[in-house]
């Protein structure tokens, strides 16, 4: 069977190109030009899925993005699915393969189904909430049944093939929407000469024209169509975007459309294309010309299939040539939707009859259907349908719409397609998304976009404006004033000409009445996607869910996939009947991005993978590959962790690494560090401020340690400062505190101290910076500089300047690792020639490269702390026994210094940062590991500090650790145990912090 | 209270649900309650249940300017855990995991707490330290966690890219396989619900506009529908405390800023449990719904309009592809936001004010939906007694001038 | 995604370019030694929070590297005007933020 | 006194240089890759760069960094060039002068001497900055796929240069001609543009040039 629904001929499909697809594994036929819904249909496929909750059969039920069952599975291989692609507005392309996504064994003969039918009595709204509590422990078993059923679709489990990307754009004026609103509205701010952008979610522009019955200047209407967008693309100043959902309206006029590129022609893109594309536009102004979304009634068993959307019907009987059905009733309360039983007579079918829940409808359609003869019940309405496949008849019945009753049995009428229309919904998501409250419209039965800061301007049928002849002026005029706002000049053009005929007002029904009240009734659908009922909504006010966000949580109206497109004015409506209050009384539920959903690939765009963030690089990385590092991440850089050689694991190499600076010389790319060139007269008194420490009298040559407080007077970095000229110093901060600390200067001197002349620069990139450390380092220095390293002519904390390698440098007398050390600072682009000089000329001193681990290591023996590591952002300097640095008679009240003299910082038992010495000296303390007094009270233990920073037996041939102890630093030799995961328990002495050399004597080797 | 089972739910089957009972009334506001709790959110309303059922003091109303659960309830990612580092927070977190681990049956009201495991992600040997920090610091607290390496961390989380070939490689991770996640809005409606069957006034639609003292001392508040008169006023009303403390005359430390969330399409199961990584920053679980749940960031401004910035969107999203890449073809359904009162500790206030007879419960920062039943039971406690719970002390809005901060994000605030 | 004029660039730019500091007009004491503990946490860590004007310290950071301050609402993310340090604003609340008769 | 330490940073001899995108060995890759691509990309190595703070508003300031330069001192978001030396506004009080390889010593010296007695700061960035040169029809698209900011010729003309938010980091942009536009970027973040830009051309072909 090829095809059975197809019309000989009409719609805007390319009958040549014959596209074979499959669905449920099954090989149909299609033509380009096809949406998958259109082609399904055309094949006869009535049953497209199975309902979340009840599992009963379900069909196409719209043309659009408002449809809420054909929520299909697309994908040929694993990588390429994508879950809960809507029919409607997938492009029909050859070798597409959907399947349901619900439905065992298959959607037509469904197990779930038997169980809904039974079970569904049981499944108000809520009723998780009501059961599945006893007994206690079963939660977790009743739950993972209830995940089994979890879900539409699936996401692959194999890596996705394609990729993605993001485009910022700018325009004078962005339309949204490509119907006829929003192309006289792009025409008007075009022909102004602004840059516009148009962007319509459909494969091509012209929204309900390409099905209308219209004709403008006596020609079909997507004529007009073709010549606007002709125009359109041949303005420079024009971006046009089919294909591309405006889906997010956020602060300021900054809005995202979703592009997709290639999902028309297969599941995934072409070699070298860009599956889809996140524009993130900023407008000046923005038109907004979503148009409506027409509404269905809601009767019983309205989800059958066969139960169609009013327009949806001439959407595939018009563009697609696609009839779906024989036998069509029309249920309806408005004028417009009579055209459907117009165009399906106009296609060679049957219409049964009209069914107008108005009472003496005389519009001009009316008048024009019932001169073709068709039959027109008036002051009725489909009742229920039948049908369990497929709808086989419908209940057409007098009602009383006020009173809300059914005032006849009515006729059951013989068809298989029932279509309804409950009037249109003016599309307000974008105009809602910045919380504007939508307002609603008495006369037009609708919400239409409410105030809101944005600049924007809301034409068409989103304005409420919906007769085609004045929504293109609506539309004209709004770019108009759109492109003026933006500061253009207005231009005048002439509109074509649209029939205007006589309309009469939608009557206000929503939920048709049944004689057996909503509870017993058939069930009434109001959110098809999510099994929603008119029954669960009245059951909710019932139980006092009065606010329509209760009403919505509580049922789950909405809250489907197509965020309740179609059913939510029907809810709400339903909700404020039961609750006896009107419908803008109850209001509308919140209105979020995304319009319609968005592949997370779209939204990351390249930010993945390889590219997913910055890996920063010092100058020597090459070298350093080269030389077998593995590396660590710190902040954003890439540092050398240790060098393994063959064989080596981690404990050899540094044990290795530390044994050689101790006994030799070490290098170490200490690149990273941030470095900072402050300049001016005021410098020297900033750095008074800013440091806990002393600088009035550093002088010129040499560097001093400091310490940054916070103002609660925390540590928050530290690093060495040299003084470079009596107005210019260079400091240095932790590697991951570079960028902070700067903004931190600059944030006191450009807010609290502007009077301070003073510059900051940073020159972390410009120096590369190398460090000796050993007793050797000396040595080996002295053969590939100029420089006098004599121990007189060059002291430890001081600097120098002269070749390093032919190169001029700045060096540095400073050491983290206690052992006698120079670093080395070179302009970047030349450290790669001087560290080759550095090694082969350290090559007879076993010159041995250095990472993060062993200087870890070196410095802790030393007791020199690692701002983040030692210190969490709750010790102040004296907590950490570095008393030492505090300038406590500073003239100037530093930053930090009144924060840590407050009440609770100056308590003696606060944790103090100490050495502990395992008593087991092959034992290892974890960093990290709580600390107790006493190990043998009970759960929750006292705890007493925690293990900061610890290193296996090394050098010192011992195990060592850092850590803080509660008033630690007088409990020198005391006992502190380490419960540890595994019952084991580590006892350890508190010792003082530096286990190397605590005289220093170690910088006097010669 | 009309009691729930699979068996009532079966009888009122019979009669097609047309005889279910209202969930709360819609009473009139008394002259005067020993009570007025502001705002009723899960907090709010849990904190009125057990002044009711624990303090037996029933005269209490709730009073709320929108719907009950409305603010942050409705609002989050149902994220339940309570591995906190330092001791004043662990402990109340876990009084509070303790009673989610009741909470259904108590409130005969199923809350679909669901304890799945909540995952943290190591990427740097910092995190490790931190979190073996951490994890050791809740052992000896009595609250559950174990520290898992990265090949651990590849066997428990399927489809996590464990690979060394990611920007921040997963090294490991801490576990705490109690916790979980619930369903939040039936936390409010089952607390509002027990509330109410005792005897607890909810009164919806009503703004708190002042506070009326007499020589100093809180007396009442008034509203947009009148004056109440309270004998103790709490409020509870997270991301609007400065606002009300405003009203009430004073500062409070709290900023209000955007917290966004996320959800996708639902989705076949696809994760099982709760994963969060602060380094690439996002976090991921899966309702029983199948819609992927997932966490974004705070903006840094103060911001009381329910939404924040797209980027905050765009790198979250980045950080879940990341994490997940074959989630890269999934859909985003729908983003919102909510306000979280964030304190400079990033812990919650609870305590007494400058105004005798009035206290305030706030600051949760991102903490809120977890601690609820906690935060409610200790409130509650120190309404009645007019004294603050034992649990409750540290968390005293003195600590901001005498320097006893709990500093839960200092602890995690590197630099290196 | 909000929209910021800087006063030095002249130009609007994203937010992403900036970064804010939180509220502005909070002068450090001028002698913090004499400060209680009150007053000292209060100058760190007690602020307005307001429900619509608000004024706060910016950071043009991927551009000129300048702070400079915004008036903006916190409830409609409006930015009124911004203004370079040092200056008053033009748009302030019509109430203060604390009544003086309510100080407790 | 001194008020500041400026010494000859370069080495006198032929020492070796590597540009902050010597790894990439774009040497190499010269004329290979798509014919006609979209977007050429030029690595302008190892030129001098200074920073430059004073006081924008102190005419004698801008006096003398013309007499020092023979530059006009540029103001916000502009960028002035003279033979192979430009000057670019960065802030109100910052500004980036590049010159050719080796002479930012001898013009650092001649700005102070031309600034003595103001409060400035001059700054040697060289080694931390290269720059991009991007040419091409599509260099525009690859703008638009990396930055927020408004690169549309009528928002940036020919001559003006900003600061602003590419990809995930920061650096400078500048418009020196039609289809021409240059990235200041650091250092250490060379290789992410790299790969970067790899990316965002790779639909519209790049090539490199010398």
């Amino acid at each position: 069977m090829s095809q059975s629904n197809r019309l000989p001929n009409g719609g805007r499909i390319d009958r040549s190109k014959v596209l074979n697809f499959n669905f449920n594994g099954q090989t149909y036929q299609g033509f380009e030009g096809d949406t998958l819904a259109a082609a399904l249909l055309a094949n006869g496929v009535d049953i497209i899925g199975r309902s979340f909750k009840y599992s009963r059969p379900r069909g196409i039920f719209a043309a659009g993005s408002e449809e809420p069952n054909a929520v299909l599975q697309i994908g040929a291989t694993e990588a390429t699915q994508i879950p809960n692609v809507r029919a409607t507005q997938q492009a029909l392309y050859s070798g597409l393969v959907a399947t349901s996504t619900n439905g065992w064994p298959s959607v037509n003969t469904d197990m779930m189904g038997i169980l809904g039918k039974v079970g569904g009595k049981l499944m108000p709204p809520g009723f998780y909430y009501k059961t599945f509590m006893y007994p206690q422990s079963f939660w977790m078993t009743y739950e993972k049944y209830i995940r089994k059923a979890a879900g539409l679709g699936r996401s692959p489990t194999e890596l996705d093939p394609d990729t993605y990307d993001n485009m910022n754009q700018h325009c004078d004026v962005l339309v949204v929407g490509a119907g006829p609103a929003g192309l006289a509205a792009a025409l008007a701010a075009a022909r102004s000469g602004a840059r516009v952008i148009v962007a319509d979610e459909q494969e091509e522009f012209g929204g309900s024209l390409l099905d209308s019955r219209e004709s403008l200047d006596g020609k079909p209407a997507a004529d007009w169509v073709a010549t606007v967008v002709g125009e359109l693309k041949g303005l420079p100043n024009v971006t046009l975007l089919p294909r591309a959902t405006v889906n997010g309206y956020h602060d300021h006029n900054f809005l995202t459309i979703h592009e997709r590129l290639t999902d028309h022609l297969g599941d995934r893109a072409p070699i070298g294309q860009v599956r889809q594309r996140m524009h993130r536009v900023r407008a000046k102004r923005v038109v907004l010309a979503s148009g409506t979304h027409e509404r269905p009634l809601v009767y019983g068993n309205n989800d059958v299939p066969g139960n169609m959307l009013a327009g949806a019907v001439s959407t595939y009987v018009r563009r697609y040539g696609v009839a779906p059905g024989k036998k069509l009733v029309l249920s309806t309360n408005n004028d417009y939707a009579y055209r459907v039983a117009l165009d399906w007579l106009d296609a060679g079918l049957h219409v049964v009859a009209v069914a107008d829940a108005r009472h003496n409808p005389r519009g001009a359609l009316v008048e024009e259907a019932r001169a073709k003869g068709i039959r027109i019940l008036t002051g009725s309405a489909v009742v229920e349908a039948r049908g369990s496949k497929r709808v086989s008849a419908a209940r057409v019945a007098a009602i009383d719409v006020k009173a809300h009753k059914v005032t006849s049995p009515g006729e059951w009428l013989d068809c298989d397609l029932v279509a309804s229309s409950g009037g249109y919904s003016p599309i307000v998501h974008l105009a809602s998304h910045l919380g504007g409250k939508p307002v609603w419209r008495e006369d037009i039965l609708g919400f239409v976009p409410g105030d809101a800061p944005q600049k924007r301007v809301c034409v068409g049928g989103v304005n409420g404006v919906y007769a085609l002849g004045d929504s293109l002026a609506d539309g004209f005029e709004g770019g108009v004033r759109a492109a003026s706002e933006a500061g253009f000049k207005p231009v005048e053009g002439v509109l074509p000409k649209a029939l205007s005929r006589v309309e009469e007002p939608t009557l206000a029904l929503f939920q048709v009445p049944h004689e057996k009240g909503t509870a017993r009734a058939p069930k009434q659908f109001v959110d098809l996607q999510n099994d929603v009922t008119a029954a669960a909504i009245e059951l909710a006010t019932r139980e006092g869910f009065e606010s329509v966000e209760h009403v919505k949580r509580y049922t789950a109206l909405g809250f489907g996939t197509d965020q309740g497109k179609l059913g939510n004015v029907n809810g709400l409506a339903i909700a404020a009947r039961s609750l006896n209050v009107s419908i803008p009384e109850m209001g509308t539920t919140m209105f979020r991005p995304n319009y319609t959903p968005v592949t997370f690939g779209a939204i990351a765009g390249r930010h993945c993978g390889h590219i997913f963030e910055p890996v920063r690089f010092t100058a020597l990385h090459a070298w350093h590959v080269k030389n077998g590092a593995e590396f660590e991440d710190v902040g954003q850089w890439k540092r050398p962790w240790y060098f393994p050689k063959a064989g080596e694991d981690i404990h050899t190499a540094v044990r290795r690494e530390c044994k050689a600076v101790r006994d030799s010389v070490g290098l170490l790319d200490a690149s990273t560090l941030g470095k900072i060139d402050i300049q001016g007269p005021d410098a020297r008194e900033f750095l008074n401020r800013i440091y806990t420490n002393a600088w009035t009298k550093l002088d010129v040559g040499k560097a001093r340690y400091g310490l940054m407080c916070k103002e609660d007077g925390m540590v928050f970095d530290d690093g060495v400062t040299a003084c470079i000229a009596d107005n210019h110093f260079i400091m240095t901060t932790t590697t991951g505190g570079a960028a902070r600390v700067l903004q931190w200067l600059e944030i006191y001197q450009q807010t609290e101290w502007p009077d301070l002349q003073v510059y900051f620069t940073s020159v972390t990139d410009h120096y590369a910076t190398l460090t000796l450390s050993g007793p050797n380092s000396r040595k080996l220095l002295s053969e590939v500089t100029d420089i006098d390293l004599g121990r007189e002519a060059f002291p430890f904390m001081t600097w120098k300047e002269g070749l390093v390698g032919g190169v001029p440098a700045r060096v540095f007398r400073i050491s983290f690792t206690g052992e006698l050390s120079y670093e080395v600072n070179i302009q970047a682009d030349y450290a790669m020639g001087v560290l080759e000089k550095i090694a082969e000329a350290g090559k007879p001193y076993n010159l041995t490269p250095y990472g993060t681990e062993t200087m870890h290591v070196l410095r802790a023996e030393k007791g020199f702390i690692i701002v983040g590591q030692d210190t969490d952002g709750s010790m102040t300097p004296d907590d950490l026994n570095m008393g030492w640095c505090v300038g406590r008679t500073k003239p100037f009240s530093w930053i930090g210094q009144r924060g840590m003299n407050r009440e609770d910082c100056v308590r003696e038992d606060r944790k103090q940062l100490v050495g502990l010495k395992p008593i087991d000296p092959n034992k290892w303390l974890p960093e990290g590991a709580q600390l107790v007094f006493d190990p043998k009270q009970s759960i929750p233990m006292k705890m007493v500090g925690h293990v900061t920073s610890s290193y296996a037996a090394n050098s010192l041939g011992y195990s060592f650790a850092m850590g803080v102890v509660k008033g630690g630093l007088k409990r020198m030799g005391e006992r502190v145990f380490a419960p540890l995961a595994d019952g084991s328990v580590i006892e350890a002495e508190i010792v003082s912090s530096v286990f190397f050399d605590p005289k220093g004597d170690q910088q006097n080797v010669e | 209270m009309q009691h729930y089972s699979g068996f009532g739910l079966f009888k009122h089957s019979l009669s097609h649900h047309e005889n279910w009972q209202r969930m709360w009334r819609t009473p009139t506001p008394k002259k005067v309650y020993d009570v007025v709790i502001v705002g009723g959110g899960g907090h709010g309303l849990a904190t009125a249940y057990y002044l009711a059922k624990e303090h037996g003091i029933t005269n209490v109303a709730v009073v709320e300017k929108g719907w009950l659960g409305g603010g942050n309830t409705a609002r989050n990612t149902t994220i339940v855990r309570s591995n906190y580092l330092w001791d004043e927070s662990a402990h109340l977190y876990e009084h509070a995991m303790k009673l989610w681990e009741g909470l259904s049956q108590d409130i005969n009201y199923n809350v679909m707490f669901s304890q799945r495991g909540v995952y943290n992600l190591c990427h740097t040997l910092q995190d490790m330290r931190d979190s073996e920090r951490r994890v050791s610091a809740n052992r000896l607290n009595g609250v559950d966690g174990e520290l898992l390496n990265g090949k651990q961390v590849a066997e428990e989380i399927p489809y996590l890219d464990c690979s060394k070939n990611t920007r921040y490689p997963i090294i490991g991770a801490t576990v705490q396989r109690r916790g979980g996640v619930a369903r939040h809005d039936a936390v409010a409606w089952g607390y509002a619900r027990a509330a109410d069957a005792l005897g607890v006034d909810l009164i919806q639609q009503t703004e708190v506009t002042g506070f009326r003292k007499e020589n100093g001392v809180c007396i009442g508040v008034e509203t947009n529908k009148g004056f109440i008169g309270a004998k103790r006023v709490g409020v509870v009303t997270a991301g609007n405390s400065g606002h009300m403390a405003k009203l009430a005359g004073f500062r409070l430390p709290v900023e209000s800023h955007p917290l966004q969330a996320l959800v996708s399409e639902p989705i076949k199961p696809i994760i099982d449990s709760v994963i969060m990584s602060n380094a690439v920053h996002g976090y991921i679980s899966q309702s029983d719904k199948g819609d992927l749940v997932i966490g974004a960031g705070i903006d840094s401004w103060i911001g009381y309009g329910q939404r924040g910035s797209y980027p905050v969107i765009e790198h979250t999203i980045q950080a879940i592809v990341e994490m997940f890449p074959v989630l890269s073809r999934v859909r985003m359904n729908r983003q919102w936001g909510g306000i979280v009162d964030t304190t400079p500790d990033a812990c919650p206030i609870i305590s007494k004010t400058p105004v005798p007879n009035m206290f305030f419960n706030c600051g949760w920062g991102t903490g809120g939906f977890k601690a609820t039943p906690g935060s409610g039971n200790v409130f509650a406690a120190s309404l009645a007694k007019g004294e603050m719970h034992p649990l409750a002390k540290p968390f005293s809005i003195d600590r901001f001038h005498n320097g006893a901060l709990i500093d839960e994000h200092g602890a995690a605030a590197v630099a290196h | 995604m909000l929209h910021i004029f800087c006063p030095h660039c002249g130009e609007l730019r994203s937010e992403e370019e900036f970064h804010v500091s939180g509220q502005a007009h909070i002068p450090r004491p001028l002698d913090p030694a004499p400060c209680t503990d009150e007053e000292w946490g209060d100058y760190m860590f007690f602020r307005d929070n307001p429900r619509g004007l608000h004024h706060e310290l910016w950071i043009h950071a991927a551009g000129c590297r300048q702070y400079f301050n915004t008036t903006r609402d916190t409830v409609t993310y409006e930015i009124l005007e911004t203004y370079p340090i040092g200056t008053q604003p033009q748009f302030v609340n019509p109430a203060p933020a604390i009544r003086k008769g309510d100080q407790v | 006194m001194t008020t500041a330490n400026v010494y000859q940073q370069r080495p006198a001899t032929e020492a070796k240089a590597e540009s902050p995108l010597f790894h990439a060995d774009l040497q190499n890759l010269i004329g290979k890759g798509r014919s006609n691509p979209g977007v050429v990309l030029r690595e302008k190595k190892l030129l001098g760069h200074l920073t430059i703070r004073g006081n924008g508003h102190d005419p004698a300031f801008a006096a003398g960094v013309h007499k020092a330069l023979g530059m006009e001192l540029p103001g916000a978001l502009a960028l002035v060039s003279s033979g192979d030396s430009s000057i670019q506004w960065l802030g109100p009080d910052e500004w980036l002068l590049i010159v050719p390889t080796g002479e930012e010593f001898a013009v650092e010296q001649k700005l102070r001497e031309a600034l003595a007695g103001s409060h400035i700061a001059i700054v040697n960035v060289s080694g931390g900055q290269s720059l991009l040169e991007l040419t091409g029809p599509k260099v525009r698209e690859v703008l638009m796929k990396s930055t927020s900011y408004d690169v549309h010729p009528n928002n940036f003309p020919v001559g003006k240069a900003i600061g602003t938010v590419f990809a995930k980091s920061q650096l400078v942009i500048r418009r020196t001609g039609e289809e021409t536009w240059e990235l200041v970027i650091r250092r250490s973040f060379a290789d992410y543009w790299w790969l970067w830009l790899q990316d965002a051309s790779a639909e519209y072909g790049l090539g490199v040039a010398a």
